[in-house]
């Protein structure tokens, strides 16, 4: 059984396939990455427009409010193994946009993340480490992310819910008195 | 070409695709082989990766911090270096690549030159854990949250270097204040430093980082970030309000403070550093009634308070304690207020008028003053001790240290700080054609010579050390030696010669041995050091003084540990005895007016904890 | 058996709500149209904005002057600079800065070659839309050659942050400009290329000539700007009309189109790609020596004197406008950010996509080249 | 071209030039309709945007509209307070229908009605229910730090995310 399974990882980290999805100021680093000049489909990876025939959900960049929730709808529909990879600062810990209140902060408090980038941007090389490292990893047997999002779905969940479904204002509203004239 | 030009049909299009077969490939083969493509090799020579830092360069001052539009930075606390200087703190960045966008601003605003950054740029990770929740700063992450060192120094990308350092944003050049030329000036008692113009301020203090690396050098910690950038925005009212929360003598400080804060100043580790002196002097002239601006007086506590000495020391002790709703009486012997600013400091470096200017601001507070008042004399010092409910002495020093050579007691032969009583309160007038010569290096050895030169003398100033070792301010010194002060290196006095008057000086030309035990080198007469004589008028010896306490009685004295040259005091001021203070350089081992601000400041605070104590007892 | 053809008056045809973006290959950036479709044919469309938003205005007020520089070249990625170069040019109006010539002339210099990238990465879309990868391929490797140019410059590939107020950050380094040179002679080589293979190609043409049709009225009453507001007829650019930095001493011509048609609006920016190396020749040519930047305060003393300035530039996109407000303090009081695609993007995209077929949304999208990111903020 | 300074100065209005495409007017509220209304007609018909100042210490909301003329290439800033306590204004969406776009925008970020604008959904937010937050007394990072960190003391009853294997 376990033999079986080191195969079948052997040749899925050989033929990944990326979610089309660009959720921020990184995608503008992807074409780049996907055609001529840095080619990634070298390691077995191309762009691919529908998340259940995805197995790589890169975040590239910042994840506004509203994004954070077309993600997780996308992250869900996606079949397993997938991964997900987070693209630049700001997927790390909110990068630029840190006090920003509408970007989210840290990305892998509302879907596991598997491998980071750093950078702001990442660079199409960085692009392609984190490539060969997921295919390592996937061979190995070691990413798996979307298994931890089953077993911590609880947690997960709270957290999602915590930034998408308000129900009061999250600060309390002080009514500033205005000096006139 | 239009929207009907459509290329025509062709069979043998397909083939011109065959001549691409001979190109070189356009795609980077990244990992086997790195970028190496038209138009340049390799990635750019000045390409904005992750930080390196010369973490003994680095003195920790923090703006790289401070100017992080990502809040990326964190100064974190190190143990395992030791700093570049005195000033450097023992704090250095940490760079957050959660946060970091390489916009390379740190860099930029570096006074140091030490952060610098690579061109390394990959760093992927898989979070081995899910990022840690409560992120203390202290714990250096792994994964992404790194302390910049040496780790990418062989790849050097963004740097600014000694080459370019002029051109960072950071402006290194001062603004120097006008002054007047040394032949006029070396005639004259009139000031010949110009304070700037409103302009010449805004543009020095727009030089300011505002670190507050000077705030920890200086002996009262002023907020002078707070009050540069006040001038900077173009409002000196504001200054001084800042100025006046820890200083309140700013135009005194303005003119003749000993600026320890210029030498902590970050900007002059790679340029010159800002004139903080003097941007304090323009606030403080700039602004015409100080009470508009002074804090608001409250009631009288009915509490009482005795100040002995006029000096800033009591001055400060006065202020403060009138602003905590003291009565203060102020005692001084001599007819004026002032002490040593007044009798020691030569006008040409502070206008008597400026003067009058800090202090009569402070006794519109009404605090009392009794001029030409000894204790001792004129009221015991027991009687103060029992009518008031603490008493301050800021007495300063008074009684000058000795040369101890042979032909000390001769006339002319003169301390500096009595030299400067008599220059200054006009007995000395002239001094024309008469040679001078100063034993000592200090602030007042300067004056005394300065002072000379302008009443027309020809002055000598012999020194021990070296130049570079004087305890003067190097401007001071710069500016005695243009205006014609001629200063003897290593010239130890040995014997000055005259039968009533002195005549001649003699002095040996000392030689640096290294002090076994660490200290300076000290400089060494032996039988082959040369003997040099000069003439002399008069010999004036400004090698410091200690403090004069004898109208304390004796057992008072021993109480409070007087041992000749310091009264020790604790961290407010207060003496072993209950109820009595000190302050000034009485009790200060730096003797300046700044230190002595501070110490009767700390004071007056002192005595609202000791009254408070005193009270919780009854 | 004979089957009755299906057409739109037929009852199968219901109406029914289809989301275009934002996982969507056919639209550019994150973005949505909700449309309301009636078979093949847009009844309704409604944007679905904020996807991108992450409150700059709102970041921008808490930091300083200067530390702004290193946030406004987000708000569009594709063509970062223009960002930096409007806000600099408001700081330095409102501040009465002087800027050297030669900072001047580095300005258009960047600011052009970002025309040019921004153009092959826009055509690029296009191919990717009509199913013409060639044109992502070749356009998107050419685009690299000018971000290496730009890392050689500033340090940085896609974000450059090398304005400052004042001028510029660096000078340029030694051999620069030739490699410049060489980078024109090679994109003029390529030009035709292009022009064979995209402009002249059936089927981007049978795509692309005809559809969504502006005029030049419609266009100005409905706030377009730059090149797709020249592709109706209006021909009116910001650095013609009113010249800013140094392009009055540039002789350059605002190419005419004028059919108002999608092809026509790719067909203006591919001509005035043609003008943009023309303007990098002379720039090259005329750059003179000396300093390249006016020394400001550092950043913490940084103070931008009381007003406020609405100052703009022609991007490949249209106009980029800085609207700042200044109270005198180290912080601006207030920045808003004019996005060239806001009005085509948000509002004209209503009214162009009804009646549009669903499979020339994405490349009437394509052609207007909206930027999602410098509406959403 | 500078006889329109003088033609709206005859209106009795304020109007300075900023440099030398670019001029300012100074519009009481209630007239700003039929100023954005006469200055269309004289040529500004391209309306490039409308932005709002939150004069928080004196109270108002300044809104400023800018106009482009092709035929002058000229730019207008016109500018007009309204008060900051329930700001009111009547839209402009009869002049350009494009102002509806602009005004919903407004109306998002910072709280102002625009009366006969039929659209003022949520436009860039999704579920806001905080002050507008363009609005001065709006702290964005406490927003953020309340919203997006994650505080030990909260007691969802759910693991800290350390204990995740």
């Amino acid at each position: 059984m376990s033999e079986w399974t080191e195969i079948v990882d052997y040749f899925r980290g050989r033929s990944m396939w990326m979610l089309h999805y660009c959720t921020g100021c990184g995608a503008i680093e992807l074409p780049p990455t996907m055609t001529s000049r840095w080619d990634m489909e070298r390691f077995g990876i191309t762009p691919m427009a529908t998340p259940r025939q995805a197995d790589i959900l890169l975040i590239t960049g910042y994840l506004a409010i509203k994004t954070l929730k077309r993600v997780i709808y996308t992250y869900e529909q996606m079949q397993p193994p997938k991964w997900v990879l987070g693209f630049g600062s700001c997927t790390i810990n909110g990068g630029i946009y840190w006090d920003s209140y509408n970007v989210i902060e840290r990305l892998d408090k509302y879907i596991p993340v598997d491998i980071y980038i750093a950078g702001c941007m990442p660079r199409p090389e960085a692009i392609l480490d984190s490539f060969v490292k997921l295919k390592e990893m996937v061979q190995n047997g070691e990413a798996k992310g979307y298994e931890k999002y089953v077993k911590n779905y609880e947690w997960y969940k709270a957290n999602q819910d915590k930034v998408l479904k308000r129900t009061k204002p999250v600060l309390e509203r002080i009514e500033k008195v205005t000096k006139i004239g | 070409m239009s929207s009907q030009d459509i290329e025509k049909k062709n069979g043998f299009a397909p083939i011109v695709g065959l001549k691409y077969l001979f190109k070189k490939p356009h795609t980077v083969r990244y990992p086997k082989e790195d970028l190496e493509v038209f138009p340049i090799s390799g990635n750019s020579p000045n390409y904005r990766g992750f930080h390196t830092n010369d973490l003994e360069k680095c003195i920790g001052c923090g703006n790289c911090a401070r100017v992080c539009p990502t809040d990326a930075v964190t100064m974190v606390e190190t143990t395992d270096l030791k700093p570049a200087n005195k000033f450097a703190k023992t704090v250095r960045p940490v760079f957050d690549y959660g946060r970091c966008c390489f916009c390379a601003q740190c860099v930029d605003v570096c006074p140091t030159g030490s952060l610098q950054m690579s061109r390394d740029y990959i760093h992927t990770f898989h979070p081995s854990v899910s990022i840690s929740v409560e992120e203390e700063p202290e714990i250096v992450s792994k994964d992404f949250i790194w302390r910049a060192d040496s780790t990418h120094v062989g790849n050097p990308g963004y740097v600014r270097n000694e080459k370019n350092k002029f051109d960072k944003v950071i402006n290194f050049e001062r603004t120097a204040p006008k002054k007047t030329d040394p032949a006029k000036r070396k005639i004259s008692f009139s000031k010949y430093v110009q304070i700037y113009s409103k302009e010449e301020a805004e543009k020095e203090a727009s030089r300011c980082l505002g670190c507050g690396a000077c705030v920890e050098a200086c002996p009262n910690e002023l907020h002078i970030p707070e009050y540069i950038s006040a001038i900077s925005k173009g409002d000196p009212e504001e200054s001084l309000t800042w100025i006046y929360k820890r200083n309140p003598l700013p135009l005194i400080c303005g003119e003749v403070c000993t600026h320890q804060c210029e030498e902590a100043c970050v900007v002059g580790i790679q340029g010159e550093p800002l004139a903080i002196r003097w941007l304090k002097a323009f606030s403080a002239s700039n602004v015409d009634d100080y009470l508009k601006i002074s804090n608001f007086l409250p009631k009288s506590n009915g509490k009482k308070l005795a100040a002995i000495g006029g000096g800033p020391a009591s001055l400060s002790f006065g202020y403060y304690a009138r602003l905590l709703g003291y009565d203060v009486t102020i005692y001084e012997a001599e007819e004026k207020l002032g002490g040593a600013m007044m009798w020691g400091i030569p006008i040409y470096r502070l206008p008597k008028d400026e003067m009058m200017k800090d202090i009569n601001a402070i006794l519109s507070t009404r605090i009392e003053v009794k001029l030409n008042t000894k204790v001792g004399r004129d009221v015991k010092f027991e009687d103060l001790m029992r009518s008031y409910d603490a008493v301050f002495i800021g007495v300063g020093n008074s009684k000058p240290m000795t040369l101890r050579i042979k032909g000390e007691d001769l006339e002319n032969v003169v301390q500096g700080l009595t030299f400067m009583h008599m220059v200054n309160d006009g007995t000395l007038k002239d001094l024309n054609g008469k040679k001078i010569v100063v034993v000592g290096g200090g602030n007042v050895a300067m004056d005394v010579a300065r002072s000379s030169v302008r009443l027309g003398a020809d002055v000598t100033i012999v020194y021990r050390r070296r130049i570079k070792d004087m305890p003067a301010d190097p401007e001071e010194i710069e500016d005695a030696s243009q205006e014609g002060v001629k200063i003897v290196e290593m010239g130890v006095p040995i014997e000055i010669y005259g039968e009533k008057h002195a005549k001649e000086f003699e002095y040996a030309v000392a030689s640096l041995v290294p002090d076994p035990s660490g200290g300076r080198p000290r400089p060494v007469v032996d039988d082959k050091s040369p003997h040099v004589k000069i003439s002399a008028d008069y010999v004036v010896a400004a090698i410091g003084q200690t403090p004069s306490i004898d109208f304390i009685p004796v057992d008072i004295q021993q109480k409070i540990g007087f041992d000749g040259k310091s009264i020790p005091v604790d961290e407010y001021g207060r003496t072993k005895v209950k109820g009595l203070f000190c302050g000034g350089d009485a009790s200060n081992a730096r003797q300046d007016i700044i230190s002595a601000i501070g110490s009767g400041m700390r004071a007056a605070k002192g005595v609202e904890v000791y009254l408070a104590k005193e009270e919780g007892n009854v | 058996m004979e089957l009755t053809p299906l057409n739109e008056s037929n009852d199968d045809y219901r109406y029914y709500e289809l989301f275009i973006g934002p996982n969507h290959p056919g639209i550019e950036g994150n973005f949505s149209y909700i449309l309301k479709m009636k078979g093949h044919t847009v009844a309704e469309a409604t944007p679905d904005p904020g996807l991108l938003h992450r409150g700059f205005e709102k970041l921008m007020e808490r930091r300083l002057w200067t530390q702004n520089l290193a946030l406004i070249p987000r708000i569009c990625v594709p063509e970062p600079d223009v960002n930096e170069v409007a806000y600099c040019m408001g700081i330095e109006h409102m501040a009465k800065i002087e800027v050297p010539k030669r900072a001047q002339y580095i300005r258009v210099i960047v600011l052009e070659l970002a025309r040019i990238a921004s153009f092959l990465f826009g055509v690029s879309g296009l191919g990717g839309t009509t199913g013409h990868y060639t044109s992502a391929q070749w356009l998107i490797g050419d685009r690299d050659y000018i971000l290496d140019l730009f890392e050689w410059l500033t340090g940085g590939r896609v974000y450059h942050i090398y304005q400052y107020p004042g001028g510029v950050k660096n000078d340029l380094p030694e051999g620069w400009l030739d490699k410049l040179s060489d980078f024109l002679d090679y994109m003029g080589k390529r030009l035709p290329e292009y022009d064979k293979f995209i402009f002249k190609n059936p089927i981007i043409q049978k795509r692309t000539v005809g559809l969504g049709y502006i005029s030049a009225d419609e266009a100005i009453e409905n706030g377009l700007t730059g090149p797709n507001l020249r592709a109706s007829g209006v021909i009116y650019d910001i650095r013609k009309a009113q010249p800013y930095l140094v392009y009055d001493e540039l002789d350059f011509e605002i190419p005419k189109t004028g059919d108002g048609d999608a092809f026509s609006r790719i067909l203006q920016r591919r001509l005035e790609l043609g003008e943009s190396i023309k303007i990098l020749r002379q720039c090259i040519k005329q750059i003179p020596q000396g300093p390249y930047r006016t020394k400001v305060p550092n950043p913490f003393q940084f103070r931008v004197p009381k007003g406020s300035y609405y100052s703009k530039v022609e991007s490949s996109r249209g106009e980029f406008g800085y609207y700042m407000v200044s109270d005198g303090d180290v912080k601006p009081y207030r920045v808003y950010v004019r996005g060239p695609s806001y009005s085509i993007g948000l509002y004209y995209a209503t009214k162009a996509l009804v009646g549009m077929r669903i499979e020339d949304v994405p490349v009437w999208i394509h052609t207007t080249d909206m930027c999602p990111p410098d509406f959403d903020r | 071209m500078a006889d329109i300074l003088d033609e709206i100065r005859a209106m009795d209005l304020k109007a300075s030039w900023l440099n030398d495409w670019e001029f300012e007017v100074i519009v009481p509220k209630e007239r700003i309709g039929s100023v954005l209304d006469y200055l269309k007609s004289r040529t500004f018909k391209g309306f490039m945007g409308l932005s709002c100042v939150d004069w928080i210490d004196e109270g108002k909301f300044e809104l400023v509209y800018i106009l482009q003329s092709y035929d002058l290439s000229l730019e207008a800033i016109v500018k007009t307070k309204i008060p900051r306590h329930r700001p009111v204004i009547e839209s402009m969406n009869a002049i350009w229908k494009l102002c509806e776009v602009y005004e919903r925008e407004m109306h998002e970020f910072f709280g102002i009605e625009f009366v006969g604008n039929p659209n003022l959904r949520p436009f860039f937010l999704e579920n806001w229910l905080d002050t507008p937050p363009l609005r001065k007394d709006f702290d964005t990072l406490a927003f953020s730090e309340e919203l997006f960190e994650f505080k030990e003391d909260e007691t969802h009853g759910i693991n800290p995310p350390e204990r995740i294997e």
